[in-house]
């Protein structure tokens, strides 16, 4: 039952994070003016980034982890 | 007719900088400086360095108001003591 | 000097001028609002002078202020919180910038975007605009909104 | 000295200062000409270099000496404040009372926040293609940050905001900088010297070391605001007491009124 829980909650901070992160490499693929295999690897880093800064940022701001 | 941008920028970049010169009060000089920024930026882009209007916009837009605003609450005292004292913290 | 700079100036002369004058003189209310209507008349006349200069490149400092611009904005609202909550603007200063946050920006975006023609940087403009528009309502209601927000209404 | 000889003082050292600035002002060439030797030599060079950005050529490849004074300047100017302002042993602190926030703000905040991380890092991954670069992307990244101060709660940055790790961000970064200049040095040329591949024009991976560089100072200047606002937040916020702190001068205003 635990592990359930854990899993669930692990799934949840997952897809939260890729949600994010599929956003801002959208939003960095808007931002550049040519698209080539560089710009694609450091604009998924930096999305993945901010997608944990946003993530962390949530959970800071409610102050618990886990409710959407 | 071309510079009249930079004539423009110019003029705001005055008239701010002595507004912020005459302000008195701390927080409302924060206030002047931000506009004064933005006049800045604006006369920077119309004189084609973009790099230093960028500067300008990311130091001045947020920060230096911030730490400016942080120094006059420290200096008046906390806040919600001050707050309290007075109506103007 | 081509439309695009004309309109720039235009917007300069008329818009963030008054601005400044309503941020040097006057209550503590009508300077905040005042600041916070330059930063997005300037954040337009950053587009436009990118548009008038042919530099796509220039777009990205009206992307800057456009996050930016409104953070600058919180920044007063939040620090001088007790002295807005004493003197808040009032009702139809609020209005009238709700009303110019939300007009303003489309009325310089979308000719933008019909000289820009589509593509990504129609995306990017659009995005600006989106930007700047919920920006701006969001830190002019933190101006206006320290003491009509209900107490309990804390946790989003 | 009395008034009367001050502001004499005051008048001549103006005038002078008049003098020599409108003499210097006459002298310098007209403003918008066609003559520019300096833009053209660095606009060249620029080129040869494949840097599209002509400041980010000059900041971090043609000058790049002069930009590690820069970030030494930053980087001691943040050390010194933060010696200045630490708690002092008469001082302590008091958790900050927590702070109703419009719940449109906050949801805001917590959208804008990635955004304009995002937005910086796009900055300093881009100096050497379009304006901007490792400090005014670092910057935005910092401020991105403080959106949880100013738009939800202190106590919310405090919990992502481990200032020692800033810290050393701002160490490692700093550090980065003297490396890469190392780096060209052990190459086989001169300290900082533009040792990489040139790449592509117009590419993300054109320019040589000054991405690299850009990204040094972006992490530096990002770690440093971030320390430097962490200073200032913890004086005017948490920390009570002192002899010359809040209260001195509170106390003071006080028994003037």
């Amino acid at each position: 039952m635990a592990r359930t829980v854990a899993g669930s909650a692990a799934l949840r901070v997952t897809a939260e994070v890729v949600g994010w992160w599929a956003v801002l490499t959208g939003l960095w693929l808007v931002l550049i003016s040519r698209v080539d295999l560089l710009e694609w690897v450091v604009g998924s880093c930096a999305s993945l980034l901010a997608a944990f800064g946003a993530r962390a940022a949530r959970v800071a701001a409610t102050g618990r982890s886990g409710s959407a | 007719m071309a510079d009249l941008l930079v004539v423009l920028a110019l003029t705001l970049v005055v008239a701010a900088a002595t507004a912020a010169v005459l302000t008195r009060d701390p927080a409302r000089q924060a206030l002047v400086l931000a506009l004064l920024g933005l006049a800045l930026a604006v006369l920077f882009t119309a004189l084609q360095s973009p790099d230093v209007a960028l500067s300008q916009l990311a130091v001045g837009s947020a920060l230096t108001p911030l730490m400016l605003l942080l120094t006059v609450r420290k200096v008046r005292g906390r806040g919600h003591r001050g707050g309290r004292k007075r109506g103007r913290a | 000097m081509n439309g695009w700079l004309l309109a720039a100036a235009v917007v300069l002369a008329l818009g963030v001028a008054p601005a400044l004058w309503g941020a040097t003189t006057g209550p503590l209310r009508r300077r905040v609002v005042a600041q916070n209507v330059a930063a997005l008349l300037v954040c337009l006349v950053m587009l436009l002078l990118a548009q008038g200069y042919a530099r796509p490149s220039y777009i990205d400092l009206g992307l800057v202020l456009a996050v930016l611009g409104p953070a600058g904005t919180l920044v007063y609202a939040r620090l001088l919180a007790a002295e807005l909550a004493a003197d808040p603007p009032t009702a139809r200063v609020t209005r009238a910038m709700t009303v110019l946050s939300a007009a303003a920006p489309p009325l310089v975006v979308l000719p933008l975007c019909v000289a820009t023609g589509p593509g990504r940087s129609l995306v990017k403009l659009l995005l600006i605009g989106a930007l700047l528009t919920a920006g701006n309502t969001i830190s002019g209601r933190a101006v206006s909104g320290t003491t009509s927000l209900p107490r309990e209404a804390h946790d989003g | 000295m009395s008034r009367k000889a001050r502001l004499w003082l005051l008048a001549v050292g103006g005038i002078g200062v008049a003098v020599l600035l409108a003499c210097a002002a006459f002298d310098l060439p007209g403003f918008g000409g066609t003559s520019h030797p300096y833009g053209e030599r660095a606009v060249r060079s620029a080129l040869a270099r494949h840097t599209a950005n002509v400041i980010s050529s000059v900041n971090f490849d043609q000058r790049a000496f002069d930009t590690l004074g820069e970030e030494s300047i930053l980087f001691a100017a943040v050390l010194g404040t933060v010696v200045l302002l630490r708690e002092t042993r008469d001082e302590h602190s008091e958790p900050p009372e927590t702070v109703r926030v419009d719940p449109h703000v906050r949801r805001y905040a917590l959208i804008a926040l990635p955004v304009t991380l995002l937005i910086g890092l796009y900055i300093i991954a881009h100096g050497q293609l379009s304006p901007g670069g490792g400090f005014q992307g670092g910057v935005i990244v910092a401020t991105a940050l403080h959106l949880l101060y100013i738009a939800i709660d202190y106590k919310a940055l405090e919990r992502i905001r481990p200032a020692a790790a800033y810290a050393i961000a701002d160490a490692a970064g700093e550090a980065a900088y003297v490396l890469l200049g190392t780096a060209g040095l052990l190459a086989g040329s001169v300290f900082l010297a533009n040792f990489l591949p040139y790449g592509t024009f117009n590419t993300l991976s054109s320019g040589g070391t000054v991405p690299l560089l850009n990204a040094a100072i972006g992490v530096e200047v990002a770690g440093a605001t971030v320390v430097l606002l962490a200073r200032f937040l913890d004086q005017a916020l948490e920390i009570e007491g002192g002899g010359t702190g809040g209260t001195g001068r509170q106390d003071e205003e006080a028994n003037r009124s």
